[in-house]
């Protein structure tokens, strides 16, 4: 019986998850990234604990103070403070936690109906194909921020229509991924098999397609999660995100333009914090799509 | 040819319906009474209000309304802004030119860069270029749009003082206005400094601009060429004999270039947005801005065009792409 | 004996550490048909890419001798050898319809060779274009020319390949599975083309393929690949008919060949015509690993077991001691060398070429 | 180049709404349209006096309710390739131009319904009794109530006299609108071009009653952001720029040799004004209470670091005469909720504060103020959720009631009390209950408008004050310095005490 | 298996395994904008029967309607026209979903590519059990050892069934394809040319493994290749297709012995062997497959044949029993 023998004999069965996984560990700009990225959360979701400060709490007799490496910079506000004297660092960190949020929160919410319209669409090629199509057609053709835009002037500004208002400016994408894939998967002969062994459409949509199409999903989702961020703190800019005082990024730098001169930590600080976060989520990305299948590099 | 156009416009059809009916829409979701919304402070009997409703068409079947303003908008009719109580198509027409000239010129950088630097980094892969161009196109599509441009300002205007600080020409040159596109106005002004001056002011803001789509531009068209040469023809085509110059220029970057094309087209909406921030920093006088401004101010006439009008940009210029894409990929034209 | 256009000894290919090709000689002379074949991954292609000078890097080329028509390719310039290659030595594709640029017309790609090689230009590429398409049989070519690749059939595209290929009149011309992806009427058609190309030009022919009929009806002579090197070559139908490695006797006995001569269809597996030790004894490793040799009909075939090593698993000795069916010791722990065209320790039928071979059999 | 080649550019801030200036009365539209156009008054330069504009001079009746003007003779209205003048500025011309606000059934205001919000606030409609021509440099105006302050109105942006003829023309070509898009007015200045957003382009009018204009070009760049115009300043992109707020010019400390920073002491006022229909800010003790919880020296030091503004304790600035000095602001968190107990909000309570969408000198940031405030006001359990909207749509909601509390501002332009008071705690402003109507309040101001005896109106004042700060229908804020930079070589330019710009016989070296 | 329940058409005596009659399939594809629909007949009429044990081989060149064919038959696909019989059960009789399950579960497949054969993402040991899952009630540990069973008799070893796909050459997961094709004990099982993706040695492998799954199982295979050695070693029963239509149809032996049909005989003819004493005179055919969007008229294969007359144009032949076959050629 040695007709099936092979390399892969000696080592250990290892999943195609696992695979990537081992892969992305490999790539040492993606780790790296992961690893700023996991700090930077986990600084965020530990930000009441570790904040030095109430990130609203006005030092009235502190306004403006640089930070510690620069002249005048106290080590009670290492980051030093904004124009109201509210601590810097405990406003990044507590802003990290609404921004990141943000980025999350939106992301689950156009993933998932993303997901679900996309299958059923790649399922039901006569009419509801279409139908789904020329919708996510008419949300495509309104580029995100302004369909974000459209979104609060409908709802309103605040935290909540902000993750509406990405969510729906990035369902299309979902839809459209899911439903591109799914249809090449469903081609495959593997897909018939499983028909052939009477699974039933669901069982097919769940069990045989979706977990095929999930890597150029994660991978999309992880560069939606960016793009979701960068998205919330343009609409902060703007004025049309989150409201004062919430700390969040966009709309912390938005309310510093004014000392940019005078103070410009108070605004290259949220600044780099957006493209800190940005940088290491787009670069885990890439890492994921290299990890996950080498043939989706043409992602955009 | 012909046939392919027409089967991209029948196909849009659709999407356009789709899009008046979101910004007809939009009006009609906004919470509150549309009168009231535009009759603001001033009292309102109810007599008054209903000729209001009359006299605005909203005591009409939806449908009705719906066809009202479909037909307005064939007339070129975009109703009155609510707060100039001017012609909603003569404010855009006035600033549409500012915005097309920004969004031209940045798209041009943004081409040039990233397909140049996408090309270098695909032909040395691996090289510390590769990487380097690589890292910068991450770096510059994550970059804040808003955030970089006011870096940009506070270096190059404010610090070094090498360009101006906002506007679209140095006012001392009273260009006329022929176009609106400021290159091409300023060209026709006497004084010749004038068309420098309007490049100079250009500069800036249509850097900004550029700066995420030449990365991803040039990381589209570092992927995309690496494909390319990895396929049989390009193979063969070195098999003929032909210098390395000649395959990748004449066989790899055309076929490398259709997938860069429809990233190009899917990112003219980027773009759209992206003008929303930088004119807002740049204190551009385009249809950003004015976007902006009337949503703001609750100028639904004027936030219902602005819509409607990137919505038609964003699918008139994928149109071309999609021609383009034609002409480019024989594949698709014709019959299949 | 004619002269020799193509000689090539030792040929070694490596991409980073894994040898694709490993020291391989083949030589063609001027109006041969060599055909090479091997099972997929046995290095045919790259061999012959290593010739063309189509290897990039990370792959390495090294080779004793490298020698084309009498010039020397080892130290060629690239400029010389692109003047070369195209011209004098051409090469047909598998897939024909992925070897046309899909964006220019059949025209353009062929003038574009014209122009390059012959410097032909304008009015005359186009009448020397449409002279090629009609020489390899391109019903109305005037139309052919303006369209592109993906408009015509794979057997169009396949002689559009051969047109370019037969340009600028190569001296030697390589397909590689010029027909593998095509019906068996179609390659039928293709093959004779080929055939009525060679004779009438007089080229040297490599003929790539791992259908070894199709080697069989076309090539004087065979190199027969396994894992990256020559483990057998000769004159055809000689090597078919008595082949001497152990590999090249498995082939031959995997193939369920159509016998009009055994009459009776039942008894294709021990058909007198194989010679060698193929035949059921082979079976005992088949697969399945049910060994029943008593099947009802008789049609197992001798089957060869096990895969082609890969990269990771490349035995120390003989290449193909672990599939082999009359492996020994010695087989195991070192590797033979190719000699009188026969890489074995213990060669099958025909004289002895090898000291520790002929006798024991 | 001689002096007058060189443009003479201005920094603004907003665009201009339009060009008809019944029409608008925000600063940035007043600030072009006061180049273009001319009342029949107006104020000294940098003062609040009243002089001869286009009328010559007037009578006022001693019950100060008949005014009668005696026009200026020989006035030309500006030639422009939209309007060619046929005759000179008569009667005729004040009768269309107030017309337009007086009568609602104006044949012009038939064809372009518009709403002019200046002359509404002022209820002028309610208060001429008559206009009448008298001759053809003649016209009177009669009044229902005595009013002494009514003269300034006619040194006032939005009463510039437009021509009749113009008007004429526009109503039969069917053009009205035009009105607010191609002006023609009597001033030292005419439109040349407006890009939207970007420039308007004005030139010297060569047919000027006054002396000519050393500036050929005038010009006006908008950008919004206060910290691009100072930068434009310092690039000699503009030679003057509108008022800058207080953290805007410290990056122009540096630049003395360059810049000359002007600053004046403006008759102006920030305040917080509460929804007096709504509750909680219906009862007077939570008032109260918010009042004197708000820290103001913090808010001072946040929002005016140079320490040139003062602390607003009364609805107008104390260089106003009738300024009441024995008023004080509080600041005592403990009394504050101590009265919001008594007022029967122990556990606190949920308030909306508007902040300022725009800047103004008084208000620099309105977002700060309100963040600053709603810490104060946490301190005595007061929740305040932070809101704002564009300026329009937020002044349109605050006078709808949207608002509990929401922030406004006042630039007095004649420096009289009345300038101040009428216009904003009046009960004719008071339409839809939300703002301050308090009868011995409207009686004591009312009297003081018909009183010119100056002590005893000083008085009146003085006492309505004291209502004013019982009943509290504002936390008051500031009163600002304004700041205008201008380059060292302009000539001849005085600021208002408003902050406005008059460009007559500004020139640059 | 229990065929007749209540209302069922009556079975039809001697029931085959497989029966089909006049199966027929057309695609309607567009041709661009504005243009009416156009049909592609990719299967015309066939019809044959098919009994436990036996191997029905179909050749013909590449789209000849080969894989349609194989469609229709695994119920993936509904045919246009025609019927099915499956154990004597029509099939496209209305049937409960249980009968229909169990009518479904008669007929499996074994694809051409291996490689999109198998779900990437699930192991052997679940790809393989996938259908007793859906189709039986068994417990884990019955369904592992029925797994383990027939991965065992396809040559895989126990420990392959922890793998997932890619792990695998592609004639181990050929192997395992059949594994799971033969899982639910089917009475026929459809090959798409399972072999033409492999290499030689390998497909001699396969070959044996259907071979002896056949003997093991009695199961009816219908073999579809255009490698005309490999049909004539598999076959009982070669049918040849052209353009969607049965040209030639009998006994391997037959056919081969002695093709009747010009284009069997061009088919043989051109297919290349070993040994030069197999080989016979090329009939040469020129031009080739007509797209089937414009099938010619007449007998399809008329502007190619190198004995067409006149008539050939025109008149389209039906299969006729000539010598102990089915033959659809009128000039013979
Ligand atoms: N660029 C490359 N980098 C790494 N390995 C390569 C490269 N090109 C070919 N190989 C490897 O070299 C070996 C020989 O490949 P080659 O293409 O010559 O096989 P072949 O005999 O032509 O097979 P086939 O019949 O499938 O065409 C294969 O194992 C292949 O994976
Ligand atoms: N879904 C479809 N829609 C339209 N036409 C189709 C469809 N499927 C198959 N066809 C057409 O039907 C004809 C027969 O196709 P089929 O796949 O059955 O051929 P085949 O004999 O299996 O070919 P091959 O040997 O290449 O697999 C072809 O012309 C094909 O283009
Ligand atoms: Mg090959
Ligand atoms: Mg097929
Ligand atoms: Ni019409």
């Amino acid at each position: 019986m040695n007709a099936a023998v092979s390399p892969i004999d000696a080592a250990a069965p290892v999943g195609p998850w696992r695979e990537a996984a081992t892969a992305f560990a490999a790539n040492r700009g993606a780790l790296a990234a992961f690893l700023v990225f996991a700090l930077m959360a986990l600084a965020a979701l530990l930000a009441p604990w570790i904040a030095p400060h109430d990130p609203i709490h006005q030092y009235r007799l502190q306004m403006l103070l640089p930070p510690v490496w620069m002249d005048g910079g106290q080590w009670q506000f290492p980051l030093g403070t904004d124009e109201l004297g509210r601590d810097l660092l405990s406003r990044l960190l507590h802003g990290g936690r609404v921004s990141l949020g943000i980025g999350l929160a939106s992301v689950l919410m156009s993933v998932v109906p993303g997901v679900l319209l996309g299958l059923l669409a790649a399922f039901h090629p006569r009419w509801l194909s279409p139908a789904v199509m020329r919708v996510m057609d008419v949300m495509l053709a309104l580029p995100g921020l302004l369909l974000a835009i459209c979104v609060i002037t409908v709802l309103g500004p605040g935290l909540l229509n902000t993750v509406i208002a990405i969510a729906i400016g990035s369902l299309p994408e979902y839809v459209r991924l899911t439903r591109a894939t799914a249809l090449a998967e469903l081609g495959k002969d593997y897909v018939t098999a499983t028909r052939l062994a009477g699974a039933s459409t669901l069982r097919l949509m769940l069990s045989a397609v979706l977990p095929n199409c999930l890597a150029p999903l994660i991978v999309q989702a992880s560069l939606g999660f960016s793009s979701a961020i960068l998205e919330a703190a343009g609409l902060g800019f703007l004025g049309l995100g989150v409201q004062a005082p919430t700390p969040e990024w966009g709309t912390m730098l938005s309310s510093a333009r004014d000392y940019i001169v005078r103070a410009p930590w108070v605004v290259t600080l949220p600044g780099l914090a957006i493209l800190a976060s940005v940088l290491s989520v787009n670069l885990i990305g890439d890492g994921l799509r290299d990890a996950l299948d080498p043939r989706l590099k043409r992602v955009s | 040819m012909f046939q392919f156009l027409l089967k991209r416009l029948a196909t849009l059809l659709p999407t356009l319906i789709g899009v008046t009916l979101v910004a007809f829409g939009l009006i009609r979701l906004v919470p509150g009474d549309p009168v009231a919304i535009m009759m603001g402070e001033r009292a309102l009997d109810p007599a008054t209000h209903a000729r209001m409703m009359r006299e605005l068409g909203l005591d009409q079947p939806l449908w009705r309304q719906y066809l009202d303003y479909v037909g307005g908008l064939l007339h070129g009719d975009l109703g009155q802004s609510l707060v100039s109580h001017e012609p909603v198509s003569r404010e855009f027409l006035a600033l549409f030119p500012a915005t097309a000239e920004l969004a031209l010129v940045a798209l041009l950088v943004a081409i040039v860069i990233g397909l140049s630097l996408g090309m270098a980094a695909a032909l040395r892969r691996g090289s510390w270029l590769d990487q380097g161009v690589m890292g910068l196109a991450t770096v510059g599509y994550s970059m804040p749009v808003f955030w970089w441009g006011l870096i940009l300002i506070m270096t190059f205007s404010v610090g070094l003082g090498w360009t101006p600080v906002s506007g679209r020409v140095a006012v001392d040159y009273d260009v006329q206005r022929l176009t609106g596109f400021m290159l091409i106005d300023a060209a026709m002004h006497p004084e010749p400094g004038a068309w420098w001056s309007a490049l100079r002011h250009l500069l800036l803001p249509a850097a900004v601009l550029a700066t995420s789509n030449a990365a991803v531009i040039a990381r589209m068209t570092r992927s995309s060429l690496l494909e390319v040469l990895r396929e049989d023809y390009m193979r063969s085509a070195r098999a003929r004999g032909l210098s390395p110059m000649r395959v990748v220029l004449v066989h790899g970057l055309r076929n490398a270039l259709i997938p860069v094309i429809t990233v190009i087209g899917l990112k003219v909406g980027s773009l759209l947005a992206g003008a929303v921030l930088t004119e807002t920093i740049f204190s551009w006088p385009g249809i950003g801005k004015w976007l902006i401004d009337a949503i703001a101010r609750r100028d639904y006439p004027v936030v219902q065009a602005g819509i409607l009008i990137s919505a038609c940009c964003f699918i008139f210029i994928n149109l071309l792409v999609d021609l383009l894409y034609g002409v480019v990929n024989p594949r698709i034209r014709g019959g299949r | 004996m004619a002269t020799l256009m193509l000689e090539m000894s030792q040929l070694q290919v490596r991409f980073g550490r894994f040898t694709a090709v490993d020291g391989v000689d083949l030589s063609v002379s001027a109006g041969e048909v060599l055909g090479v074949v091997g099972e997929s991954g046995s290095g045919k292609s790259v061999a012959m890419m290593a010739l063309m000078g189509l290897v990039d890097a990370p792959g390495e080329v090294r080779a004793t001798t490298l020698r084309f028509d009498g010039q020397d390719l080892l130290t060629m310039s690239p400029a010389q050898r692109r003047r070369c290659i195209g011209r004098d030595m051409a090469m047909v594709f598998q897939d024909a319809l992925a070897s046309l640029n899909p964006s220019y017309t059949i025209g353009f790609q062929i003038e574009e060779v014209l122009r390059h090689h012959l410097g032909l230009r304008g009015r005359a590429a186009r009448e020397q274009a449409l002279a090629l398409l009609r020489q390899v049989e391109i019903p109305d070519p005037e139309r052919r020319l303006d369209a592109y690749p993906h408009e015509l059939s794979g057997g169009m595209n396949q002689r559009v390949m051969i047109a370019l290929a037969i340009a600028c009149s190569p001296k030697l011309l390589i397909a590689d599975e010029p027909t593998t992806a095509l019906d068996v009427t179609i390659q039928a058609q293709v093959m004779d083309l080929l055939l009525r190309l060679q004779r009438e030009r007089d080229m040297a022919l490599v003929m790539i393929t791992h259908d070894l009929a199709v080697v069989a009806e076309m090539a004087q002579r065979v190199a027969v690949l396994y894992a990256g090197q020559v483990v057998e070559t000769g004159p055809l139908p000689q090597v078919f008919d008595q082949p001497r490695h152990p590999y090249t006797a498995a082939l031959l006995a995997a193939i369920p060949e159509h016998r009009r001569s055994s009459g009776d269809s039942g008894g294709q597996g021990d058909s007198a015509s194989h010679a060698g030790s193929g035949g059921h004894d082979g079976s005992a490793g088949s697969g399945d690993g049910r060994g029943d040799a008593d099947s009802a009909r008789h049609r197992r075939l001798p089957a060869l077991p096990g895969m082609v090593p890969g990269a990771s698993d490349r035995p120390s000795g003989c290449l193909f001691a672990p599939r082999c069916p009359q492996v020994r010791d010695r087989c195991r722990s070192e590797r033979p060398a190719l000699e009188a065209g026969v890489r074995c320790f213990f060669p099958l039928n025909g004289p002895a070429a090898h000291p520790a071979s002929g006798g024991s059999r | 180049a001689t002096p007058a080649d060189k443009p003479l550019v201005y920094c603004t801030d907003a665009s201009p709404e339009g060009f008809d200036p019944g029409l608008w009365d925000s600063a940035s539209t007043n600030n072009v349209n006061n180049q273009i156009f001319q009342g029949l008054v107006r104020f000294e330069r940098g003062g609040t006096a009243l002089q001869p504009a286009l009328a010559t001079h007037w009578e006022i009746s001693p019950d100060a309710r008949v005014f009668t003007f005696h026009l200026r003779p020989g006035v030309h209205f500006q030639q422009r390739p939209w309007f060619t003048p046929t005759r000179d500025f008569n009667a005729d011309d004040v009768l269309f131009t107030f017309g337009r606000f007086l009568q609602p059934d104006h044949p012009f205001n038939k064809a372009f319904p518009a709403t002019f919000i200046y002359p509404q606030n002022l209820g002028l409609a309610k208060a001429v009794a008559s206009m009448e021509k008298l001759g053809p440099l003649t016209v009177r105006f009669t009044l229902h109530q005595p009013n002494v302050t009514f003269l300034s109105y006619f040194a006032m942006a939005f009463a510039g006299i437009q021509p009749a003829e113009y008007g004429a023309q526009l109503l039969r070509e069917g053009q009205a609108s035009q009105i607010n898009r191609l002006p023609v007015g009597t001033g030292p200045y005419r439109f040349r071009s407006y890009a939207k957003d970007d420039v308007v382009r004005m030139e010297a009018n060569p047919d000027y009653w006054g002396p000519p204009q050393k500036t050929r070009r005038l010009i006006f760049t908008i950008s919004r952001e206060a910290a691009v115009r100072v930068q434009k300043l310092l690039a000699g992109e503009c030679q003057i720029t509108s008022p800058l707020r207080d953290i805007d010019v410290a990056a122009l400390d540096r630049h003395a040799d360059r810049i000359r920073l002007m600053k004046i002491q403006a008759l102006n006022i920030s305040y917080l004004s509460f929804n007096l229909r709504k509750p909680p800010t219906n009862n007077r003790l939570v008032r109260e209470a918010l009042d004197i919880a708000v820290d103001r020296d913090a808010i001072f030091r946040a929002l005016f670091p140079r320490g040139d503004a003062m602390q607003a304790v009364n609805p107008f600035p104390p260089a106003i005469p009738g300024y009441n000095t024995r008023l004080r602001n509080e600041y005592n968190p403990a009394r504050a909720r101590e009265l919001l107990r008594q007022a029967g909000y122990p556990d606190g309570l949920d308030i909306d504060l508007w902040a300022l969408p725009v800047t103004r000198p008084t208000n620099p940031n309105g977002q700060l103020m309100a963040q600053l405030i709603q810490q104060d006001w946490a301190r005595i359990g007061v929740r305040a959720q932070i809101r704002t909207y564009e300026w329009g749509e937020y002044l349109k909601r605050a006078n709808a009631g949207e608002h509990s509390v929401y922030m406004s501002g006042w630039s007095g332009e004649s420096g009289d009390a009345d300038d101040f008071l009428s216009p904003n705690l009046s009960c004719a402003t008071n339409k839809t209950g939300v703002k301050f109507c308090n009868a011995d309040f409207e009686r004591l101001i009312d009297t003081a408008r018909a009183t010119p005896d100056a002590a005893r109106r000083i008085a009146l004042y003085e006492q309505a004050q004291e209502i004013f700060k019982r009943e509290r229908p504002w936390i008051t804020m500031a009163h600002s310095t304004v700041y205008i930079p201008t380059s060292l070589d302009l000539r001849g330019f005085r600021m208002q005490p408003n902050g406005g710009v008059v460009f007559e016989n500004v020139y640059r070296e | 298996m229990n065929d007749s329940t209540r209302g069922q058409p009556a079975p039809i005596p001697s029931a085959p395994l497989l029966r089909a009659e006049g199966l027929t399939r057309h695609y309607a594809v567009s041709q661009g904008w504005f243009k009416p629909k156009a049909t592609v007949r990719a299967l015309e009429g066939v019809s044959f029967d098919l009994q436990p044990g036996r191997t029905l081989a179909v050749v013909g060149e590449s789209g000849c309607g080969k894989s349609t064919l194989a469609r229709a038959l695994t119920l993936v696909e509904t045919p246009t026209a025609g019927r099915l019989f499956l154990q004597a059960q029509d099939v496209a009789a209305p049937l409960t979903r249980d009968q229909r399950q169990a009518l479904r579960r008669q007929v499996q497949m074994v694809f051409q590519n291996p490689y999109a054969a198998l779900n990437p993402r699930k192991t052997i040991a679940a790809t393989l059990a996938e259908p007793l899952v859906i189709n039986t009630r068994l417990s884990a540990a019955e369904r592992r050892e029925r797994v383990e069973t027939l991965a065992q008799q396809v040559g895989l070893r126990p420990e392959h069934l922890r793998r997932y796909p890619h792990m695998f050459s592609g004639g181990q997961r050929q192997r395992i394809a059949i594994a799971r094709a033969m899982m639910l004990q089917p009475g026929i099982v459809v090959a798409d040319e399972p072999t033409s993706a492999l290499d030689l040695s390998i497909q001699a492998q396969i070959l044996n493994l259907f071979m002896d799954l056949q003997q093991a199982h009695g199961t009816g295979y219908v073999f579809i290749s255009h490698n005309l050695a490999v049909v004539e070693h598999v076959a009982d029963d070669v049918m040849v297709m052209y353009l969607g239509r049965v040209v030639e149809h009998g006994p391997r032996d037959r056919l081969f012995a002695q093709p009747l049909h010009p284009y069997t005989q061009a088919l043989i003819s051109a297919t290349p062997s070993l040994r030069a004493a197999d080989r016979r005179v090329r009939i040469p055919i020129h031009g080739e497959l007509p797209s089937p969007l414009r099938p010619p008229s007449g007998c399809a294969f008329h502007q190619r044949c190198p004995r067409a007359v006149a008539r050939c144009a025109e008149v389209r032949p039906e299969l006729r029993p000539v010598d102990g076959r089915l033959v659809a050629c009128d000039v013979l």
